[in-house]
């Protein structure tokens, strides 16, 4: 039996209903990118063939972008920590680190694609190619999202009015850590484990 | 997403927007949009009955042009317009034919079933059952039902466009799906598969609201077992969404690829493999079967203790049971592959998961069952419907027992015998399901009654037809009658079974003609019908605490909850129910 | 704001540079396949790991949040478990 | 309502019929016990004017035992229909009795391609026939088909046999059957497969031994 009782039931601390949203969208990019990856997986098993494709990805280029990309996540991160310290300026200089660095990945992912495109490797031409096109190109999408959503926020820094976007640098940090997670997989799918 | 910087956001009071653009087309109150979503589901049951009308036709009197056709003049078959060149001279032509069974269930799952389910009752319902002013997320509601208009807008682009619309099954299964020129259909298929992905991030934008609202913005005192079984199931449903869809909406992309960027995926002659795409679609057609089919169960499940005057029976064990059966669809999605090819020694293992999500379901069943012993009951209307649904959903329930068999499966698989049982399933939660909560929530949606002798006659003509229609198919099932063929008259083995087809289609149409006391009886009450009370069904949950229709703010003041929302007849009071925002004057604590 | 305090980003930055490096090495290490793959994947997990508990503060979150994250990797492990027998290894 | 199953004619059709029969009666007594109650709830519990409804919300292990042990039985039937239907399932798509007669059978939009490897019973040989939407057997022989196709999924589908199996392209699949009765029997396409999907079906014809050896010879007349 459930006792009379007046007072509030939501949690102690309750989760921020933004917060709670972006999980949830972050849920079901997961599922999402999940879903592609791990078809790749049981095609890339099923074909022992595709790890001489695999070997014309340049794996410098790549470790390269890793590297971007990592450090992209630190700066992000490092703006948010400015943002609850208040430190208006960091922000900023936060944000523009992480909006610079997003697109240098995303334009050494451009020349990656014109090299292979150029050498006749191109969606069509196998499986192997498809996934890498297809992973790679959705990927370089919500990179390209992020780096929007970063710009915009960082107009607003600039304009010195941190109170309103407060909690949306932390929303965008999410999603750009989740985009890191997924490069952080897809560098060993597509680039490792090939020799 | 600004628009919440904290639980307390939405309970602040918002003035009603003037205008009838921003009041009624680009709205972010959860009721105007849950009306939209409505219009949309009611507008797509007309074309996706339109489509069964000619399935059924075309099934009963082959090659027959269709009834009316006559009337159009020679010239105009002759000439080039679109029912020109779909019909020829009135009669359905196998390709079209395909394409309109395709379109029926794309249609009926994903834009009316859905929308209605969801879209319409979950928007509707959530903030007022908990005691909300409006979703947590109001913007984000609003973009959630224009992405769906837009998916609506380009299915229908669909139809008219070189090729057709899609006609490869709403299962689109490749390389069917995959290679135009193996299914004579371009562009349509490849809207298609837009219009279907725009609609599952249509609902994903939805789920993220439902999920909010009931964690953050419940009002004091509704603790989670507190909550109307229907924002729990609302919940559940956004929940398995979410899941499923995700692996699907990476399928429509690598499908859309293989179709436009040459890509091989699905396409065994450059290396893809056809059966991934059966996984994909499966493992979210599954989950979706159950997100379609909780809260049209939950609408029965919430009007069963009013007019039974009982409190729901075991409510806590209906929940629980609800996450088993979610669980459990996750792990069952094979059984539409048993005889696809897959890895036989897989089909066991899915054949005993899909048998045993029958005890969750059965015990939801007997907790409805034990809901009427002992009760004070009447018959109106929603009432009528919510125990059709119970009924119906037996029906499909028990005959899903022989589908999810695999070696019955053998012989079963791909015949009407499965038509007839998804029907059961999906028509009782949609249309049952549905009717019981439009007749229902009405009052609160609109402010007035619906006819209730009109309802009555609704209902016995819907049930009639309805049983006269799919409970033959099962026989038309067992005599080996394939699904998605175009002429049974083409099979000798078939023959026997054609009387059994033309009735079936008379009882469909007649099935269809009923609506028109709906419709008759929907837009008759919406500007003549009774004025309604505050809580004409006396029921207990906090939506009937409010005005019909409720103010735009919902709450003048957001109530304070004491207890269940299922407390009809306790003891200790005078009156047969107890709302969950009463307090009880000088009484005993206890005795909720 | 959070009431926790921030961790040392910096550090944790330095330890996925170092991590991203070695998996790229090990690559060249002359080992059995199976165990280089192991390894690389091992690594790109325990990188992920500690940008989803540090730079997105998993740490710090509740139970629902930990859900939402948690519940679509067991939704894909069953998904990749009925793939493996059917479409790599099938007759 | 089983009697609208076609006639059965192979070795393990029979099984798949008991099983159906086994589910139809178990699940036909669910049927008449849950619509029973529920009518005689419904209209003993109508409402009368004066009567109060028993407050019952069935929190207690006590009272959901009332749904609780209805469920353990569904439970228990649940089970013994799984361990009935994985000896039938063994039996037809998981063990093969070693072959007779050997075919390959070919869907393609929209036709059946039938492949007889011919007297010396094996494939891509030069005394291979192909016959289009004619499967003949002989009659009590395992016969073993391959399955494959050659642009969309079609689906093998012997209603009288109770055999169904999805032909793939890109895939080779084997299936296999015993017929019990001679006479000639509809082979349909189960999956939609395109435009042409309702007019795709053929023949099996189960021959008499004699019969049988009459057909060979007519086809081989060298051998």
């Amino acid at each position: 039996m459930q006792r009379e009782a007046t007072h509030a039931v939501a949690p102690a601390v309750p989760v921020p209903a933004a917060k709670l949203g972006m999980w949830w969208f972050l849920a079901s990019e997961i599922v999402t990118f999940g879903g592609i990856i791990v078809a790749y997986l049981v095609f890339r098993l099923a074909h022992p063939q595709w790890l001489e494709e695999a070997a014309h990805l340049s794996v410098p280029i790549a470790t390269f972008n890793t590297l971007v990309l990592l450090t992209s996540s630190l700066t992000m991160v490092l703006a948010f920590a400015a943002v609850d310290r208040g430190d208006e300026r960091r922000v900023a200089t936060w944000l523009a680190l992480t909006v610079a660095l997003g697109l240098v990945f995303v334009l050494v992912k451009a020349y990656e694609w014109r090299h292979e495109i150029a050498a006749g490797r191109v969606p069509g031409e196998s499986g192997f190619w498809g996934f890498y096109y297809g992973m790679t190109g959705l990927h370089a999408l919500h990179v390209l999202g992020g780096v929007v959503v970063n710009a915009c926020l960082l107009i607003a820094a600039l304009r010195r009015r941190l109170e309103p976007i407060a909690h949306r640098v932390e929303m965008a940090g999410l999603y750009w850590h989740f985009v890191d997670i997924v490069w952080i997989f897809l560098f060993p799918l597509l680039y490792l484990s090939t020799h | 997403m600004s628009e919440t910087s904290g639980p307390q956001a939405a309970h602040a009071v918002h003035p009603a927007p003037q205008g009838f653009v921003r009041r009624y087309l680009f709205s972010t109150d959860h009721k105007v949009i849950a009306k939209q979503y409505l219009a949309i589901a009611l507008f797509w049951a007309v074309v996706g009955g339109l489509s069964a009308f000619l399935i059924r036709w075309q099934l009963a009197w082959p090659g027959e042009p269709v009834i009316g056709s006559g009337l159009l003049p020679e010239a105009f078959w002759d000439g080039d317009s679109w029912l020109a060149q779909s019909l020829q001279y009135g009669s359905i032509p196998a390709e079209f034919y395909n394409k309109l069974f395709t379109m029926h269930g794309t249609i009926m799952v994903f834009f009316v079933a859905m929308p209605l389910l969801l879209g319409a009752l979950g928007n509707f319902l959530i903030p007022l059952m908990v005691g909300a002013r409006d979703m947590a997320f109001p913007r984000l509601n609003m973009l959630s039902v224009w992405t769906l208009a837009v998916a609506s807008v380009i299915l229908l682009i669909s139809f008219f466009v070189p090729g057709g619309a899609a006609a490869s099954g709403w299962t689109a299964y490749p390389p069917l799906s995959a290679v135009p020129e193996l299914s004579e259909v371009n562009w349509g298929q490849n809207l298609w598969l837009i219009a279907v992905a725009l609609e599952f991030a249509s609902f994903l934008m939805g789920g993220i609201n439902f999920l909010t609202t009931t964690v953050n913005l419940r009002a004091p005192g509704l603790s989670l077992f507190r909550l109307p079984i229907m924002v729990w199931f609302q919940c559940i449903a956004a929940v398995l969404f979410m899941l499923s869809v995700g692996p699907l909406i990476a399928g429509a992309v690598m499908l859309l690829l293989d179709r436009l960027a040459g890509t091989s995926f699905f396409i065994p002659s450059g290396g893809g493999e056809p059966l991934l795409w059966q996984h994909l679609f499966w493992f979210f057609g599954h989950p979706e079967v159950y997100v379609i089919m909780i809260p049209g169960m939950a609408a029965a499940l919430e009007i069963l203790p009013v007019f039974s005057r009982k409190p729901l029976f075991g409510y806590r064990l209906i929940v629980y049971a609800t996450f088993a059966a979610g669980f459990l669809s996750f792990i069952v999605w094979a059984h539409h592959m048993f005889q696809s090819g897959m890895d036989p020694r897989l089909a066991m293992p899915f054949s005993i998961t899909t048998i045993l999500i029958s005890v969750p379901f059965a015990l939801m069943v007997f907790a409805m069952i034990a809901t009427l012993w002992g009760g004070v009951i009447r018959f109106p209307t929603p009432m009528l419907f919510a125990l059709g649904v119970l009924g119906v959903f037996i029906m499909g329930g028990l005959s899903g027992i022989f589908n999810g068999s695999a070696p019955a499966d053998i012989y079963i698989h791909d015949t009407y015998f499965v038509v007839a049982h998804f029907h059961y399933t999906l028509f009782a939660a949609t249309f049952f399901g549905g009717f019981a909560a439009i007749y229902y929530w009405f009052p609160k949606m609109f402010g007035r009654m619906l006819n209730d002798t009109l309802g009555k006659i609704h209902f016995w003509w819907t049930f009639i037809a309805f049983n006269a229609t799919f409970l033959p198919m099962h026989l038309v099932g067992l005599g080996g009658m394939m699904r998605r063929i175009a002429n049974p008259l083409n099979y000798d083995f078939l023959q026997p079974l054609q009387p059994l087809n033309v009735w079936i289609s008379i009882s469909a149409f007649v099935l269809m003609l009923g609506q028109l006391v709906f419709v008759v009886n929907f837009f008759w009450s919406l500007v003549a019908g009774r004025r309604a009370e505050a809580n004409p069904w006396q029921a207990n949950t906090l939506e009937w605490s409010t005005a019909s229709p409720p103010p735009h703010h919902n709450f003048d003041t957001i109530p304070t909850v004491y207890r269940g929302p299922y407390e009809y007849s306790p003891p200790g009071v005078a009156e047969d129910w107890l709302p969950q925002h009463r307090p009880l004057v000088g009484g005993p604590a206890a005795t909720a | 704001m959070e009431a926790h305090a921030h961790p040392n980003y910096v550090a944790i930055w330095v330890w996925l540079l170092i991590l991203a490096l070695f998996s790229v090495m090990i690559t060249a290490v002359p080992m059995p396949h199976p165990l280089m793959v192991t390894v690389v994947f091992v690594v790109a997990a325990v990188k992920a790991i500690l940008v989803a508990l540090y730079y997105m503060h998993l740490r710090f979150e509740q139970l629902l949040i930990y859900s939402l994250a948690l519940a679509p990797l067991i939704c894909l492990a069953v998904l990749l478990l009925v793939l493996l027998p059917d479409i790599v290894y099938h007759p | 309502m089983l009697r609208w199953l076609p006639e059965s004619v192979s070795t393990f059709s029979g099984d798949i019929d008991a099983l159906i029969r086994l589910i139809y009666y178990t699940v036909g007594a669910w049927f008449v016990l849950t619509f029973a109650v529920i009518l005689i709830f419904l209209v003993r519990y109508r409402y009368r004017p004066g009567r109060r409804a028993v407050y019952l919300p069935g929190n207690t292990l006590a009272q959901s035992a009332w749904v609780l042990v209805p469920g353990l039985v569904v439970l228990l039937l649940d089970i013994g229909i799984d361990i009935y239907g994985e000896r039938v399932w063994e039996a037809v798509k998981l063990h093969q009795p070693p072959a007779a007669v050997q075919v390959r059978v070919t869907g393609k939009q929209f036709a059946w391609e039938v492949l007889y490897p011919g007297p010396d019973g094996r494939f891509g040989t030069a005394d291979d026939r192909q016959l289009n939407g004619e499967l003949h057997v002989p009659v009590h022989q395992v016969v073993h088909v391959t399955l494959g196709a050659e642009d969309v999924i079609h689906s093998f589908f012997l209603p009288h046999l109770r055999l169904k199996q999805d032909a793939l392209p890109g895939r080779q699949l084997t299936v296999w059957f015993e017929a019990t009765v001679p006479g000639t029997y509809p082979l349909v396409c189960a999956e939609l497969c395109g435009t042409g999907h309702t007019g795709m079906f053929g023949r099996l014809i189960v021959h008499t031994p004699e019969d049988y050896q009459a057909w060979v010879k007519a086809q081989w007349p060298s051998s």
